[in-house]
């Protein structure tokens, strides 16, 4: 066994081994949870940054694992996947910290930091994946490992939620079982490819191809929250901030992106998929979810659940990104995935700040809280300004590609969508930042807690500012190297451009 | 010393626990002692015979050295094989739960009973004679019939009597069918039989016959109507014991001869125990979901999942041996998941003192053992990766849709949502807050491992097919080579 | 035929006449004691011509002792029997027909 | 093939006929009494059609068990329930006619599978006499239930003892009444015990050469120790405990060990050929002996106990 | 018509009586009759087809099957009527209960 076998298998238990000791610890082993999630968090990171350093030198990192006689489990570490695994690890790192923070008292937390490294587990295990039946396998363990999560609070709210949560995810699941199946009937391998391994397949498959893949991002839309099928999203803000921050930033809705950039790439190939004619109706879903999402977010009085309208919106991006094939489109899709994550999850852990420490769940008990938590808010708006897209924030980079992009592939008329989207962005977050900044507060705070001179614990405070921070320095940095940026355009040039 | 290589493991799984029963009925007092060391002999037992199978091929051998058709012939393939280890590996844990479970008084009954039992399991899948299988049917059915009813309360015993007459009734009408196929063909060896069989009413008859009284005791839908009252009503280790190996048994039975026998007669009839199987699986998961009480529905779980069994027959001939691999990795990862599911079941009951679903949540909070178990044996049954019913349903989907059978693949889909329906129904309580709190009932440690270790047994088959695939093809018991 | 045949025919055909009125009679006599009285005549008398008849064409005297031997078990056990179930009837409180 | 004669061919009819009219007299009376009583006729009416399908083995064994014991098991049922279930009007059958149907239907199918059967079958007579004399004994039946088939009269035991184990855990024991017998029952029984273990022991031993065997003279001595119970004889009192187990186990045991025995001789249940008589012989008795006990355990209903043991 | 086939189609036509009744009657103690009568059709059956065979002895295999099958059938019966008691004294009748109770 060499490096490249071991190293993609450390990655998946780092945070396997830990989560399944956390589950057996008993509820008052504090100390000895959050060492082990925190060690297992840092080791990860840790692994990852060498997985990364040996994939840019072109290092092969490969596992196989025969499931059935001819298909093999494979974890296989290319560039697109890193930029998943990276973004879920180091994100993965803040949000264990912050949730320490967030449960710190509250019952059932070992059962919490279990289903939590699970999680994360497959999020990483997905994204790792080198074949469609690996990246079921992942995608349905995190339908399993989120619905504990939603479910955290046991009210009879989380139980509907988590209710609605599963009926959207497993006929997901199902979905896209059997459109892998069939798949695997006309193609006979499942392994992900560049520029897919669909284009040899006998012409009169083509309208089957057509039906497997709409089944497929059907199936994989249900978490990327693409309109129609986002109906779970909102729905599960009952979970813990935490979670949500999970949810929105990494996990459930990005497997979902990650796993149709992954189909229009590597399973039917950009050349392929267009030749099918299903990028086009792809592009129209996508654009119409953005706008949707938007348009909804607007009149959402819940904090949360605007924030849960508006991932709605920003993941359709990436959708968009893909969709759109052509080069520099899908540098901004993708680049996307990490930049939503960064911004989405300083938004979430802010919100959650302010139901912890101020009981404040919406909209409009928000007047003057500017002032009450200054560092909070501050993070809250650079991550408002990079969702509504304006430099130097990350979302701005992301949505200059995708414009540039459309531009490029003579798809002019999303311009206007993107344009609509930022104004909607901005007419549903602004009046957040004016209220916050420039109103008196209205009256006492609905629940608050002391924290004598601090506005709010330490470890709820600096994951949103570490989190706005980066967000701020990957859109100011975004020309140097080993940004988001910079390894967006490295996957795209080894992957993608023929 | 004899070398291990030269021991008769195949004739020392019937013979040991036939023995051991003995023990345990002259002496009861030796009984839980017995039970224990027989069951960990058996094991020992199974694993020297997969060995043996292994560097030798195929199992035979002619009981009292008359060869067929005089005498009665044992055989061993790798479906045998499959079939024992389940056996074992059930046993194993229903064992270690038993352990605790039964007062003393019951425990002098049921120690017997289960060593009988699993005598007739393995004596049942070792055996090539169609007489043989009969009276190995009989004593399943009527060792069942005396567990379920051991520990009394009107439930179980009108669930024993059910049970009952249908395995009776069973019996005798796969009796009728064999007297058919002996006059006819002047054997009751499969081997035998297999070579000699020709197109014939006799033949068609003794199918009708066979097949009838053995999906009878199968509980195929619509001949399900004994197996929720049976299996719900039992002592938990029982219903697992039931749910788990009792029904595969005849199904087993049912499958040899039609791999043998019947499978060049009928499309036909392929096509309607594929419809009879979807039907099943619908009604079974339906039922299952409108259940109140927790036993009833796992119990109706099992109806929907022995409708996956079926459902393979239609596309057998145009998938081969792989499609079989299926079913009966199927057959294996239900049968410990189930078994997990009973056991488990049967803990929150005991603890909680009843199973009304709807007021679960105070148990299982405080069993999370037992609870991980429930859902993990779950995650196999609903078929969602990774776990052994993922791996079985997978093949079983792939032959339905290159073989365009939409509809048995569709039910099949739809049966796969409505188990995790039903399934998140009852695990959906463990995360709820309830306010109620029973007096803690404390739960031996044995019985919620017992549970536990199966549940994740199934779950851990979803990474082994290659290498139990490799051991089925012995004796390559599904025709057309090992894949 | 000889004459022990033509004996045999006699006693044969004659106890198949009491077994005759023997059933006749458990199906028409008015109650239990009445048919058991019936139902003995024919099993003792029938029977007894019968293995008489029968005794006649046997090959040895082995086969003769056991058909007696029929005989005597069969009225054993039939006067047993009779007396178990009349007496159990009594006790049951089964009144005796009158006239 | 007999030659057929036409008053044979009659009395065929007859008894065919006649079993069907029981069958269907006894399963539909209104009297669950006259239920068993018909049964019982039924069972002596087989045995009879046995005795003309020149299977005298198989008539012993129905007379024994079938009618017999089958009968007495039932009657001491009947009496265990309820009174008023004695009788019960039979379910509405209005309903029935659509079952009535497809039964007849598979009826005819099977009569006419049955018709169109080979003449002749092959059978495996030819087999059996090819084998007979090494089987060590000469009963064409006997050989085949304890040696060439030998295996499955294992397994038949077992289902005995499983059947005897659930009647164990689910039978009540009741307060047996304390009436007299009276002397005529007294003596009748003290007078048939002798004879009938006297039939049993030359059924066993006949069973070599001839009709007979462990199953017939266990049944025949069941018969006896039920008459025993039935007239009031404590047997159940005398026999308990270890005592009794060992006695039940002895058939299945000496099976057992015979079947581990010749295993070291790596062939399951092959017995030398120069000692294949005397084993047979030596199954037969610890059989009949544990067939005798069990079957009127089953019959006493409850597991004995001693008075030491708590309920 | 000869004596194996009258005797093997009264043994189905037992078979099918014991069926009927069997699935009809509701009384416990009728679906144990009718489970005997069953039996003995399948055992009439057996024994009738191994009267035609080519030699003049019949078969003896049928035979021993029979009586395997006839000690199978009583030991079925014991275990079934001491049921059939216990189940009579729970629903206060010797029928099966359709209702569950705790």
């Amino acid at each position: 066994m060499n490096e490249s076998v071991w190293l993609p298998l450390l990655v998946i238990a780092s945070s396997l081994i830990p989560g399944v000791i956390i589950f057996a610890l008993a509820e008052r082993r504090v100390k000895l949870r959050t060492t082990l999630n925190l060690c297992g968090a840092l080791l990860k990171m840790a692994l990852v940054g060498a997985m990364l350093w040996g994939v840019y030198h072109g290092q092969h990192y490969e596992v196989r694992l025969a499931l059935l006689p001819q298909l093999e489990l494979v974890l296989r570490a290319d560039a697109l996947s890193l930029l998943f695994v990276t973004l879920s690890s180091v994100l993965w790192l803040v949000t264990t910290v912050y949730a320490i923070g967030y449960l710190e008292g509250s019952p059932n937390r070992s059962r919490f930091f279990g289903f939590f490294s699970l999680c994360v587990t497959a999020t990483v295990g997905l994204a790792l994946a080198g074949n469609l039946i690996t990246f079921l396998i992942f995608y349905e363990l995190l339908t399993l490992a989120t619905y504990p999560l939603i479910m955290h609070r046991g009210t009879e709210a989380s139980r509907r939620a988590g209710k609605i949560y599963l009926r959207y995810t497993m006929a997901g699941g199902a979905l896209l079982l059997v459109a892998i199946i069939w798949l695997y009937t006309l193609s006979g391998t499942l392994e992900f490819t560049p520029q897919g391994f669909l284009d040899g397949i006998d012409e009169q498959h083509h309208p089957a191809l057509i039906i497997i893949f709409v089944l497929l991002i059907a199936g994989l839309g249900v978490k990327a929250a693409l309109v129609p099928l986002h109906g779970w999203l909102p729905e599960a803000m009952v979970a813990p901030a935490p979670v949500s921050a999970l949810l929105h930033a990494v996990a459930v809705v990005k497997a979902g992106a990650f796993g149709i950039i992954r189909v229009v790439y590597d399973v039917f190939g950009v050349d392929f998929a267009t030749l099918l004619g299903v990028t086009g109706p792809l592009v129209i879903v996508a654009a119409i979810t953005i706008v949707y999402g938007s348009l909804r977010a607007l009149f959402q009085d819940d904090l949360k659940r605007r924030l849960a309208y508006s991932t709605v919106s920003q993941v359709a991006y990436i959708t968009l990104g893909v969709a759109i094939a052509g080069p520099i489109a899908a540098v901004g899709g993708m680049v996307h995935l990490v930049h939503q994550g960064l911004m989405k999850i300083t938004l979430f852990f802010c919100a959650g700040n302010l139901a912890e420490t101020l009981g404040i769940h919406k909209v409009s008990e928000m007047n003057g809280v500017g002032r009450r938590m200054p560092w909070t808010m501050a993070a809250f708006t650079v991550g408002v300004f990079g969702m509504i897209g304006a430099p130097p924030v990350a979302g701005f980079i992301s949505k200059w590609y995708l414009g540039m992009g459309a531009l490029e592939m003579d798809q002019g008329w999303l311009i206007l969508v993107l344009a609509a989207s930022s104004l909607l962005n901005a007419a549903y977050f602004l009046p957040i930042l004016y209220a916050a900044w420039f109103c008196e507060p209205s009256g006492p705070w609905p629940e608050e807690r002391n924290f004598g001179r601090k506005e709010t614990a330490w470890a709820l405070l600096l994951p949103p500012v570490v989190t706005a921070l980066l967000a701020l320095a990957v859109g100011l940095l975004a020309l140097a190297p080993f940004t988001p940026l910079a390894w967006v355009e490295f996957v795209v040039q080894r992957e993608f451009v023929p | 010393m004899v070398p291990s290589s030269e021991i008769p493991w195949g004739a020392l799984l019937i013979l040991l626990p036939l023995a051991a029963a003995i023990l345990c009925f002259v002496w009861p007092k030796l009984a839980v002692v017995t039970g224990v060391v027989t069951m960990l002999l058996l094991t020992l037992a199974v694993g020297g015979f997969a060995w043996q199978l292994q560097r030798e091929g195929l199992y035979q051998h002619a009981v009292g050295g008359w060869e067929t058709p005089l005498g009665i012939g044992l055989y061993g393939d790798g479906l045998s094989l499959l079939m024992l280890a389940m056996t074992v590996l059930v046993g194993l844990a229903i064992t270690l739960y038993a352990r605790s479970y039964f007062n003393q008084k019951q425990a002098r009954v049921f120690w017997p009973l289960w060593l009988l039992l699993l005598a007739a399991l393995n004596a049942l899948f070792l055996s090539a004679d169609i007489f043989n299988l009969y009276i190995t049917l009989e004593m399943v059915g009527l060792a069942a019939v005396a567990l379920v009813a051991l520990k009394g309360g009107r439930d179980a015993l009108n669930g024993a009597m059910r049970y009952l007459l249908a395995t009776l009734l069973g019996s005798l009408t796969y009796l009728l069918g064999v007297a058919l196929l002996y006059h006819s063909y002047g054997t009751v060896d499969l081997v035998l039989l297999a070579e000699r069989i020709d197109n014939s009413p006799v033949v068609w008859a003794a199918l009708g016959l066979m097949g009838a009284g053995l999906l009878l005791k199968t509980a195929l839908f619509p001949l399900h109507f004994w197996l929720p009252a049976a299996h719900a009503s039992a002592p938990a280790p029982i219903s697992a014991l039931l749910s788990a190996l009792l029904v595969k048994a005849s199904f087993y039975i049912f499958l040899r001869l039609w791999l043998v026998l019947f499978a060049p007669l009928g499309g036909d009839v392929a096509l309607l125990l594929g419809l009879l199987g979807a039907v099943a699986i619908l009604w079974g998961s339906w039922q299952a979901l409108r259940q109140t009480r927790l036993k009833l529905l796992v119990a109706y779980s099992t109806v929907a999942q022995i409708g996956y069994l079926f459902v393979a027959f239609p596309l057998a001939a145009a998938a081969g041996a792989m499609l079989w691999n299926g079913v009966s990795y199927l057959m294996l990862s239900h049968a410990l998941a189930k078994a997990a599911m009973f056991l488990a079941a049967g803990n929150l009951l005991l603890f909680g003192g009843h199973d009304r679903i709807a007021e679960l949540d105070r148990a299982v909070q405080r069993l999370p053992i037992s609870t991980a178990a429930f859902a993990l044996a779950g995650v196999s049954i609903m078929g969602v990766p990774p776990s052994g019913g993922f791996i079985g349903k997978w093949l079983l989907l792939e032959a339905a849709i290159e073989q365009g059978y939409w509809l048995l693949a569709a039910v099949m889909v739809v049966g796969g949502l409505l188990a995790s329906a039903y399934i998140f129904k009852v695990v959906g309580y463990a995360f709820t807050r309830s306010t109620a709190t029973p007096e803690p009932q404390s739960i031996p440690m044995g019985m919620e491992w017992a549970a536990l270790l199966l549940a994740i047994a199934s779950i851990l088959l979803g990474f082994t097919a290659p290498w139990v695939f490799a051991l089925l093809g012995i004796g390559d018991p599904f025709g057309g080579g090992a894949p | 035929m000889s004459a022990s045949d033509y004996l045999s025919v006699a006693l044969l055909i004659t106890g198949a006449v009491f077994f005759l009125a023997g059933t006749v009679g458990l199906l028409r006599f008015p109650d239990l004691y009445t048919r058991l009285h019936a139902l003995t005549k024919a099993d003792n008398v029938g029977l007894g011509l019968m293995i008489a008849g029968l005794a006649l064409q046997a090959e040895s005297w082995a086969v003769v002792g056991k058909l007696l031997l029929i005989w005597g078990l069969v009225l054993l056990a039939g006067a047993g029997v009779a007396h178990l179930i009349a007496s159990g009837a009594l006790k049951q409180g089964v009144r005796p027909w009158k006239k | 093939m007999e030659k057929v004669t036409l008053l044979i061919m009659l009395f065929d009819l007859l008894l065919g006929l006649g079993l069907l009219w029981l069958a269907w007299q006894l399963l539909e009376s209104r009297n669950l009494f006259k239920a068993v009583v018909l049964f019982v006729a039924f069972g002596l009416l087989m045995a009879l059609a046995w005795v003309r399908l020149d299977a005298p083995d198989v008539a012993l064994a129905e007379a024994a068990i079938g009618a017999g014991l089958t009968g007495a098991l039932l009657m001491a049922a009947l009496a265990k329930l309820p009174s008023r279930d004695k009788s019960e009007p039979l379910a509405d059958e209005k309903g029935h006619w659509l079952l009535r149907l497809a039964l007849l239907l598979v009826a005819a199918g099977l009569g006419y599978v049955v018709h169109s059967l080979p003449e002749s079958a092959p059978g495996l007579s030819a087999e059996i006499a090819n084998n007979l004399a090494s089987s060590g004994v000469n009963n064409p039946v006997t050989a085949v239930l304890l040696n060439f088939r030998g295996y499955d009269t294992l397994l038949e035991l077992m289902v005995l003892m499983l059947a005897l184990l659930g009647v164990w855990s689910l039978g009540i024991e009741r307060s047996t009444r304390e009436e007299p017998v009276g002397p005529v029952l007294t003596t009748l029984v003290q007078f048939l015990t002798p004879l009938l273990i006297l039939v049993a022991a030359y059924l066993l031993w006949a069973g070599a050469d001839a009709p007979g065997g462990a199953f017939q003279a266990g049944a025949v001595l069941a018969a006896a120790m039920v008459l025993l119970l039935l007239a009031g004889w404590p047997l159940q009192g005398l026999l308990t405990g270890v005592a009794l187990r060992l006695m039940l186990v002895a058939g299945p045991a000496t099976f057992v060990a015979l079947a581990g025995l010749t295993l070291l001789d790596a062939q399951l249940l092959a017995y030398p050929p120069q000692h294949a008589g005397k084993l047979i012989l030596l199954l037969e008795v610890a059989a009949t002996l544990s067939i005798a006990v069990t079957l009127a355990a089953l019959f006493l209903g409850y597991r004995p106990r001693t008075n030491k043991e708590p309920g | 018509m000869n004596t194996a086939l009258l005797y093997s189609l009264v043994g189905i036509g037992l078979f099918s009586l014991g069926l009927y009744a069997l699935i009809v009657h509701a009384h416990l103690l009728r679906k144990i009759l009718a489970i005997n009568v069953m039996g003995s059709g399948v055992f009439l059956l057996l024994i009738a087809l191994a009267k035609r065979t080519a030699t003049p002895l019949p078969d003896a295999v049928p035979h021993a099957m029979v009586i395997t099958g006839i000690v199978v059938t009583v030991a079925a019966t014991a275990l079934a009527l001491t049921l059939m008691v216990r189940v009579a004294m729970e629903n206060h009748r010797a029928e099966l209960s359709d209702q569950s109770q705790e």
